[in-house]
């Protein structure tokens, strides 16, 4: 069955919401319009209004009842619609999400999902354009998903509403009309597994969310080039899949690690500081990050397109990592 | 003879005010300035989804059409450098502030030119110059900076007055109760706007509001509260202008509540799946620029000089959209770094 | 014979509310228990200091000692199933909520046989079953928790009330105007209960609120707002019981400001270096457990009884500080890395 | 002059208020009380209550209201009292502090100082003891800085004051009785300068804030062992001065990178994913990092000393650092 990724997010939350009726939708527009992006089409009709809140444009406060829903026997799914946003509810979900369950002695449960699409290239400029993933990484207590193919999409989301823990589960917002097959059964996929889904023997690309299309490009056309590379989708970002990773790089002995986020204090910094530390005899040249530049997103497209990663990015960093 | 108002209009819309007099303060050059600034921001803005559908713009962008009395009547009661905080419904508060229409334009198109350069685009934009300290793409996150700049105009011993345009989406923030809370608690020099056009994107107000009647709530900060017509540039600006006055006289704050309908789309793309568009268009009943001609009509103002006007303002934007298409250019990949520190230092 | 207050006292806080008459639906041994939790509250928290000052906790603690009365008032008319949500003042809600002194004791010198087993102290308190949903560090941030709890009630067609205490402090937070917001538009069953005790910290509420009459702020929510004697257990009773029935009736949530006055320090060694102590111990006249047992004294209750009450509770807090002190044990590294994840998954 | 850390920030902000006198203060309990650690006494009486302003409990209105001053000619010092705080004003900051100027084509300025005290070790819980200083590493726009010592302290708050972009100031809630001499005329000392304040040959300890102090325990003790460390104080970690740490890499060829953080997601990792790209051939060993675990703060002193690295951890770096 071949369906997008909107589709795969949508039927995600259909089916979570008919197993099991605590689960419970908060988010601007989330019900009545659908979402912005049309991922919720349909569920209000479905489940009525006190599963599918609209709500006022109070990120924190929203959040915050999810917290408390969550902590009191419903198993909410907080939207917030650009992940830009998501600056308005770190106390909530920073000081209280990630941590009630430690300060309180695990004597109280967060079954709560944040969704948060992220992500820039369609000119919405330096408030509309964000990815705050590594922000995340840095907070024991929450984990935190990325993935990109609507199978994966769909069964780590329903990982992600089944899961006991605080989840931000992070979705590009240029993808929600990528296709792609998924199992017509109930499936879950498992929070912390990578994928290998290229492989190569020269170079290990790791990557997550829209960066993995652009990597998969890239190894594309240097494979013409005779350069194969191995592709890893992360796919979850905390816990992360260091096994796949370094299985990979023992084999290649190059890695380059890629996604969209301004590179300094990004994602791939903990990664190539992590590989250093369990597999640096692995490595025969530095290992490569590849991110976005250090400047907030531009509204026009030329300078937009500049800071993005882009697969000839990508490629030079390939040559770079093969040529010592 | 009375500017019509069918009685459908007239029940769901109670604070209607009829135009019947102008401001004894506005001049007829004034008012004259007002209609063309009405037609200007229409105008502009009516662009917008033609510019859209076209790819002329890169991101996204949202009008002001039917919502002008307020900028306009706003703007009217202040003085340059008087300040104003806008939204991501921002051109007409920019344009009635004194913003040029060339670089609206430019930025909206992305161009060097613009504004802000191309970096900032329709949701950003800002004019310092003009006391215009920008547009915010975050709901509610510029009530705090108006509160801010009015702190400064205290403390600096200006005159000026802030004027913080918002939604009534705005008003669910957390920082429009924490802004409102100091400035009235320090009787700063700040004039709550609200302008309550009914939605927040596909959401009513009345749907997450517990008092929708937002002027109400000044109680909650010992500030008057006033409630306008938000259709109606004179009703507009007698509100801001005894507003500002308060302000200057250090008696603070006051909530000006600008009632309305947003009768056109979300953003200029919006197909109002969550609404019947064709129900809305009765609102055009209470069309700003519609009342202020039939006002200015009875009052003798020969109908040619409107034209005129009307026809100015046209012609002002297709300037405006012939300079940004043609004689604008994209920003150079040298200038990606620049304005990000100052003195363009590079981190 | 009435209970004494000075006339200067009267004069400062106008909502004195005479301890005349116990609400009818309290038995006797409704206000016998009350007694006994104020005073055991006051023990607790008169501790506090002492054990600070041997080092006995990790961490700082705040008294809630002369804020008896509204814990305990509140609490009283909640059933088990009821939630509360608390501050960094918590320890009188926990207790009056049903918490056990031994634990609560054994958190605040962060042993493992504590509520939080040690990782928690002082400002994190919790007991999910006896409806505790924790005491809070960030002022304000339980706001959206306890109506997020309140949902839950309603979805889960349970009959639960959760009531929300926090300071005045906490009503300039934004999360404060969010929460009630949504909660009034939903008619949620919460109440809002706020603790005026004019202060936070070093800061008096009148320098830092536009309205510092809190329950005048329910208008913006079009819920009722009510005002009452913080230091009468009874008045705080009636409040929150009646409050309560109408939460349970579906008409959602309610303001009460319970007001009072922050006798003692900030914390439990505040040097008040922002105003004079001295002149603060004129409030003890309205010393809520002074003024319950004058009136129980004044309807018949033996003193001794009394009395006893007071040595049980003296002595309950004896012993939960002899078992904290000597009967419990640090946690062990090895339950550094429990309690973070779900099953104790660690990442 | 020997002075403390608390009398270095209060100098500091006393000099520069009465150098500019658009310098104003935004705070909780920062007037009346002189702050919570004492930091401002006595400057609302010596400037009023204009320039030294007491705040309600609202952290991202206050913030607000300083970034709107900033933008309108004054320059003002955001105080926020402990950094775990500071999550309620993430969308001001980030969303609008750093990215006015840039949104704006440059056509604002914004000379704002956010003082921010971090860090553990006394007991206050999961909420009370946090250190977020690699969130704003990863927010283009912005400027951080951490210095330790009462010159540093003292000279970096003034150039943070002075500086037209908003500088995130951070200061170790345990170091405010920490001494030491300053000069006693007027001074300021750049931000974007490491400092080398012990040298040594065979590794390179790089550390910031309290951690620093740390470092140098160590360093001592593993003198009596005949490994001498250079320790570099980094002071400022947005711009961050790699120069210097790879002037002492070319000589020591081991790096280890401490922080208090936790080492998920924390600055260590920008700073070893930065070595890596800019001087591997340098590595005689892995760059190790010591940070805090990745749990919340636990309350009790026995749990919450095992997250906060010691200088025992450290010098198990080192020695690992020079094994191989
Ligand atoms: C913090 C935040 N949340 C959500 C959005 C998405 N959003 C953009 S405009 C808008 C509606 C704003 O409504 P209102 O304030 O009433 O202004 P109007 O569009 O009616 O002029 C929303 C929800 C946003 N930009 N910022
Ligand atoms: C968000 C946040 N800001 C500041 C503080 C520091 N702080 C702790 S208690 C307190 C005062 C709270 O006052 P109030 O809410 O009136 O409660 P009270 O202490 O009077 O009981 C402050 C400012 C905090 N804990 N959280
Ligand atoms: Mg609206
Ligand atoms: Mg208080």
């Amino acid at each position: 069955m071949k369906i997008s990724v909107r589709q795969a997010i949508n039927d995600a939350i259909k089916e979570e919401m008919n197993r099991d009726s605590n689960v419970t939708i908060f988010g601007c527009d989330v019900g009545l319009r659908g979402g912005a992006f049309a991922v919720t089409k349909g569920l209000l009709k479905e489940f009525g209004e006190w599963r599918v809140r609209d709500t006022p444009i109070s990120e924190a406060g929203f959040t915050g009842i999810g917290i408390g829903a969550a902590a009191t026997g419903l198993r909410p799914i907080v939207e917030i619609l650009y992940c830009d946003w998501i600056t308005l509810a770190m106390d909530q979900i920073v000081n209280t999400a990630a941590k009630k369950r430690y300060m309180f002695g695990g004597k109280i449960n967060m079954p709560l999902t944040i969704r948060a699409p992220f992500g820039g290239g369609d000119g919405q400029a330096a408030q509309h354009s964000q990815s705050f993933e590594a922000w995340f990484n840095h907070v024991p207590g929450l984990k935190v998903i990325a993935p990109i193919f609507p199978e994966d999409v769909k069964g780590l989301l329903k990982s992600a509403i089944r899961d006991d823990n605080p989840v931000i589960f992070f979705e590009h917002k240029l993808s929600y009309t990528l296709e792609g097959e998924v199992p017509s059964e109930d499936y879950t996929i498992p929070i912390g597994k990578a994928k290998v889904i290229r492989e190569g023997s020269d170079v290990t690309i790791v990557s997550y969310s829209m960066m993995v299309v652009k990597a998969l490009e890239a190894a594309e056309t240097l494979a013409k080039e005779g350069i194969e590379c191995e592709v890893i989708d992360l796919r979850s970002l905390l816990p992360l899949d260091y096994e796949t990773i370094i299985d990979s790089l023992e084999k290649t002995n190059r890695i380059v690690v890629v996604h969209e986020a301004n590179l300094r204090g990004g994602m791939a910094s903990d990664i190539v500081a992590e590989i250093c530390d369990r597999a640096f005899d692995f490595l025969d040249a530095p290992p490569e990050r590849v991110g976005g530049l250090n400047v907030p997103i531009p509204y026009c497209s030329c300078l937009e397109q500049l800071v993005i990663p882009s697969t000839e990015k990508i490629k030079k960093a390939v040559y770079k990592a093969l040529n010592r | 003879m009375t500017y019509k108002v069918s009685k459908e209009i007239l029940d769901a819309f109670p604070c209607y005010e009829a135009m019947d007099n102008a401001p004894e303060d506005l001049s007829l050059d004034d008012q004259m300035k007002m209609y063309y600034l009405l037609n200007l921001i229409r105008e502009h803005d009516s662009k917008l989804k033609e510019l859209w559908m076209a790819n002329k713009m890169c991101g996204i962008a949202h009008s002001y059409a039917g919502h002008e009395a307020i900028a306009v009547g706003a703007c009217m009661a202040l003085a340059k450098d008087d300040y104003i905080t806008s939204t991501h419904r921002g051109h007409g508060h920019v344009i009635a502030k004194g913003g040029d229409v060339r670089k609206t334009m430019a930025e909206i198109y992305g161009r060097v030119e613009g504004y802000n350069c191309g970096k900032g685009g329709s949701m950003h934009i800002a004019d310092v110059e003009q006391g215009i300290l920008g547009a915010a793409g975050i709901v509610g996150s510029a009530m705090a900076l108006a509160v801010g700049a009015a702190y400064s105009s205290v403390v600096l011993n200006k005159k000026s007055v802030t004027v913080c345009f918002h939604g009534d989406g705005g008003t669910s923030q957390g920082v429009w109760h924490e802004s409102i809370n100091m400035a009235g608690c320090w009787k700063l020099p700040v004039i709550f706007l609200t302008e309550n056009n009914y939605w927040a994107v596909g959401t009513e107000f009345t749907r997450v509001a517990a008092q929708p009647e937002v002027y109400k709530r000044a109680v909650a900060y010992d500030i008057p509260g006033i409630l306008t017509d938000g259709f109606n540039p004179f009703a507009v600006y007698k509100a801001v202008k005894s507003a500002a006055e308060r302000a200057r006289a250090g008696q603070g704050p006051t909530l000006i509540e600008a009632r309305l309908m947003r009768i056109v789309g979300h953003w200029v793309a919006d197909d109002e799946s969550y609404r019947d568009p064709k129900a809305m268009e009765v609102w055009w009943q209470l069309d700003p620029i519609a009342r202020m001609k039939h006002y200015l009509i009875e009052n003798n103002v020969p109908p040619k000089s409107l034209e005129e006007i009307e026809l100015r303002a046209k012609n002002d934007i297709s300037d405006a959209v012939e300079y940004a298409e043609n004689q604008c250019n994209d920003p150079t990949p040298d200038t990606l770094f620049k304005d990000l520190y100052a003195n363009d230092e590079i981190i």
